[in-house]
């Protein structure tokens, strides 16, 4: 069975939905010569016109793919840094998410904003290693983080098909993961629907993103002694509350291991609903990155800050013994 | 009413600034009855301008309007009726409502986009206008913006892309010589065609008071992109004279001396289109405007608003649902 | 006493630290008209250096401000708009606030962003009413909301000092509150300390800006009934964990009631770090804005999705009968 | 050394730009090495353009550059032994190695910025230079960046703002002619000097590989913002021999052909600039530039690395704290 990359798969995703749906073209910086392997072969494949090299006018290509959304296109706008979601955030979050709405439902804007380069890139300086993607779920844009190539497939497909705005976000620390599965085994992965990646008794480990694999290693070296469910929730938002619940029921116990800042982050917004509204009988914990921590400066300094496996492994031992 | 476009013989060009003049009172008088919580922004005094790129523009061609864009609505085709309501947040209304005065899209008239971002609707019009042209039409895109909007970045970044890949788009300036309180010297350095020129966009500057001044100069634009010949950037100078918004009607600000208004009023655009329309049609033309404004707001004060639970119909294309903000709500 | 209201509070904090420290001034659009009130009177009074009337640039004048800082001034630049501030997101979070740890320490950045008009703005439409506070939490950017004329004076001289970026929100809704106060008992409030607007035994309502005052109303409504306290913490980020420690210490019961977004709000935050590190009786909850609302397109379905003060009494009810 | 600036002679300009380059080379092994977490944008090809500014520029004026900086820092004065360290991460950096090669702010050179964000430094300096304006001194802010970067509003509005307040800032585009892949006539519409003039700001091109040419522009535009004559706009054209980032000594892109490069070779600014040197001088001050790289390598390698638990020092400027990542942190 062929071995898949992560980045083979966003690639083929873009391919393979060019080539079904002329309305799907990319727009971004140096997406010709494909500098983030995403959008590599796209241009022999289907001309400068359905691939456009966009100058360095992130604000203005974002509102153009709003425009030509609006005239019956579906882009795919790719970033290269993670700031340049912030630098663009009033674009998706207060217009083209808006339109919908401000239009009394007479269009949508299907755009799909694709961070090739998501979160951390080690060593390379305070602005270039941001996680941001709870900015987006706390602003109503629908959010994709996938963790493995299959689902890095699917999510892109389902995204570009959505007829509202949707940012993937493709963690860097996930560009390395490989999967073996046939092409005719990639499919269309539906928004908002979590994964099991792992099932167990005991705890709930809710990761998301490159995360899902550290945690899925914590929880085989745990084996025999704690048995930990693993479930990504693979879309940011819409959230999928009802796969979280069904895990609860089993477990009653929860950790959240999420690479977003800690105030106000994702892992904020499970726990709290997890106490809300899912059964728990233990208090349920987080793993997250500090507050507000700016990571990327230096590799030593990011091993303290960032989410570990450690941290997880101390987490889930706490909560399971709670309660008892 | 209003055809599938305004027209532009001297009594269709009449008939539209009429139109948008008797709309804007209207209007002003249901703000004034507390009819419209958002209050308006008054085009009374640039309704040449409207009218003039209304006579040229198609049913099917595509604009980006502004938060002063009652007059772009009527004049590319929205029914004023649905207008009307639109304002006054009824569901009858182009937007069903949701809209409201600052953003009445209406597709069915071609308004795409009145983004609240000033200047944004720029690029996003470039965006509609390389569509249009990949679908192999003469379809072209326009928008309009203020003095003011030509300072926000993402126009000028978006005027580089209506360059670089030739799209059929015209870019409208309303230069009503303020922003809010500020003239436009104090925070336009250089000139306003300039920048457009910088990015090799044909650019020049008109009497934006005269209908057929506007609309000469649009043609040419239109007539450009229709061809193949790419975008165009166009300057009217025009005035505003009943202030920014109706809250001026009692803030009482000191930005402007009541001599520099009259001077405008002078040249009014109603009444030099007027003049260009025998008497007997044009006392016509009022008649049926005034019958048309009634028309509309008793259409859009019978009309239904929009429900306690309605609030969020439509927020998302694929009718996705939000957890409430209370377990109890 | 004489009567202050709350925009004039901001108009005076203005004017007595631009009189104090002349590295002072402020940038924005019609400022020099005073469109909002914040800036009446300063032209006159410290002439056109010092209230600089600036273009519809927003992103340019923000940078303009952060290069001022760097230069020796004390900035305050103000947004007309809620949105403004997610347009100029990227180069507050990433840009401004990255300075100080990016040069080692070598420079601060201390700009205060004013957003005078925050929050919803009835009718004006969807784009005029968002509430986005909490992603500058998220992101590190010290932020503040003040309820009433005395800690809108207060905040906004401790932002002006503050040798970091802050970013000041004056909620629509408070502006009407006036207060009864003598100029000399107008004091600085520090940043990150709340401040308890009513004494409680049984349930403690943690409320930020103009929710203030209605959590003070409903307080008084279910006065005999059930004792509440209301825990305002002023400062967003940094937040005043000890003070609402120290509060639920007394009640051990929380309702959250936070105008922005659900989803990864601040509420969601408050609600997750009393689980974590408090003592609650019974689970904690909060009343917000939905997920990911659109507000001001209509007055009355505003009022459907606004935290209201029946959702609140509800949520206090509720909240008083667990765990007994 | 390089001395309080950079000086303007024949050997001081020689110096500069042969300390740049061999400074650069030897980033690059030590890139190569694995020294350096983020790898650089090498500059290699450019030094005529620091090299010329910063003959002009004084200590106390101030530097907004971008991320390929290197030779701004040094010829604006920072020491290479703590540039290097700061590249390395070293807490001996200019910024005590929390800015790395992308960030290296250097107070005491007078560089206040390189932020990632490209563009947005022009606003910045446009804004120090209010500032040095107001405090009545005759400094100046300069704002160096690429041809790509001129496509972000944020510099054009920085641009409209040193216009309207008569700032003396001085705009540099180091126009290499790529942005990372991307030709930079792909994706600049008009010419680049002309955005600057909409503005009203006096801008021109010169010849970006002759430090004499970068010198003699350079002092005309600083002399017009000391006197108070505002700002002006000065591009350089100018190459990249190395790419856009040491990334690609491996990944091998296909954007441009070895025989360009090769043509660009051809006028080497070291070179060109040595000619005018005295052999037996050049000789002298190769092996005194050699000696200080030495010596920089090894006090950067020499230097203590920021520790595990010193990452988020001087995140604030108040040092206030964060609360951890997770309870047992
Ligand atoms: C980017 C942005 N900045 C500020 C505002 C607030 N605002 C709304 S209208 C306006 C003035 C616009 O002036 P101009 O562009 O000349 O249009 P006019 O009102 O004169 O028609 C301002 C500042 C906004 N909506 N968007
Ligand atoms: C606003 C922004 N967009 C994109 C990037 C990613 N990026 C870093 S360098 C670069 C190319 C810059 O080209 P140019 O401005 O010509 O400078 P050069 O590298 O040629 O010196 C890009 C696109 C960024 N850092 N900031
Ligand atoms: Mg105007
Ligand atoms: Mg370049």
């Amino acid at each position: 069975m062929p071995s898949l990359s992560y980045l083979k798969a966003i690639n083929r995703a873009l391919g393979d939905e060019m080539e079904r749906d002329r309305t799907v073209f990319v727009l971004g910086e140096d997406v010709r010569e494909g500098l983030t392997n995403a959008t590599v072969g796209l241009l022999v494949r289907f001309g400068p016109e359905r691939v456009l090299e966009a100058p360095i006018s992130e604000q203005g290509f974002t509102d153009f793919a709003t425009g030509a959304a609006l005239g019956g296109r579906r882009p795919v706008v790719e970033y290269q840094v993670p700031f340049l979601l912030l630098l663009v955030l009033e674009q998706i979050a207060n217009q083209a998410n808006k339109i919908s709405l401000m239009s009394g439902g007479q269009a949508g804007v299907p755009v799909t904003y694709l961070l090739t380069p998501a979160g951390r890139r080690a060593g390379w300086g305070a602005q270039h290693a941001d996680q941001p993607y709870s900015v987006f779920g706390h602003l109503g844009v629908k959010t994709v983080l996938p963790a493995t190539p299959a689902d890095a497939y699917g999510l892109l497909i389902s995204a570009i098909r959505d007829d509202d705005p949707v940012v993937v976000f493709a963690p860097i620390e996930a560009h390395g993961v490989r999967e073996s599965i046939a092409p005719a085994d990639l499919v269309p992965v539906p928004l908002g629907v979590g994964r099991v990646h792992r099932a167990g008794a005991d705890v709930t480990v809710l990761a998301i993103g490159h995360l899902v694999h550290d945690a899925l290693a914590v929880a085989d070296e745990l084996d025999g002694e704690i048995s930990v469910e693993v479930f990504d929730p693979r879309t940011l938002y819409p959230f999928d509350w009802n796969g979280l619940a069904e895990s609860l029921d089993k477990t009653g116990r929860l950790v959240v291991f999420d690479d977003s800042n800690k105030f106000c982050g994702l892992a904020a917004e499970v726990l709290a609903t997890s106490i809300e509204q899912m059964r728990l009988v233990a208090p349920p914990a987080r793993v997250t990155r500090p507050d507000s921590a700016i990571i990327g400066i230096s590799a030593a300094a990011d091993r303290a800050l960032l989410p570990s496996r450690e941290q997880l492994a101390a987490a889930i031992r706490r909560t399971y013994k709670n309660g008892r | 009413m209003v055809a599938d476009h305004a027209g532009s013989s001297a009594e269709d060009l009449y008939r539209t600034v009429r139109l948008i003049r008797r709309f804007e009172e209207r209007a002003i008088e249901l703000v004034r009855a507390g009819n419209v919580a958002s209050g308006i922004h008054p085009c009374i005094g640039q309704e040449a301008v409207a009218a003039g790129i209304g006579a040229v523009l198609r049913h099917d061609d595509v604009m980006m309007t502004s938060h002063r864009g009652h007059g772009h609505n009527l004049a590319k085709g929205s029914d004023p009726a649905r207008l009307l309501a639109e304002i006054l947040g009824r569901t009858t209304g182009v937007a069903r409502g949701r809209g409201g005065s600052f953003h009445p899209l209406d597709f069915t008239a071609g308004i795409y986009g009145a983004t609240g971002t000033l200047g944004h609707g720029g690029p996003m019009a470039a965006g509609v206008a390389w569509a249009l042209a990949q679908d192999g039409t003469d379809r072209v895109a326009m928008c309009v913006f203020g003095d003011g909007a030509v300072n926000q970045g993402a126009l000028l970044e978006g005027l580089n892309l209506a360059a670089l890949w030739q799209v059929p788009a015209i870019f409208v300036c309303e230069n009503n010589h303020y922003a809010t309180t500020v003239p436009v010297q104090v925070v336009v350095a250089g000139s306003i065609i300039g920048r457009a020129a910088a990015f090799g966009i044909p650019a020049s500057s008109h009497d934006g008071m005269d209908p057929n001044v506007v609309l000469a100069a649009t043609e040419q634009a239109v007539a450009r992109a229709r061809s193949g010949g790419g975008p165009s950037f166009l300057e009217f100078s025009t005035y505003r004279y009943e202030g920014h918004h109706t809250f001026e009607l009692s803030a009482g600000l000191r930005y402007r001396g009541d001599d520099e208004v009259a001077a405008w009023r002078a040249r009014d655009p109603v009444e030099l289109q007027g003049r260009r329309v025998r008497v007997q049609r044009r006392q016509e033309i009022d008649a049926e405007v005034d019958a048309v404004i009634d028309a509309a707001t008793k259409f859009a004060l019978d009309s239904p608003e929009i429900e306690f639970d309605e609030g969020l119909d439509y927020l998302y294309a694929t009718k996705m649902r939000l957890r409430p903000g209370a377990d109890n709500a």
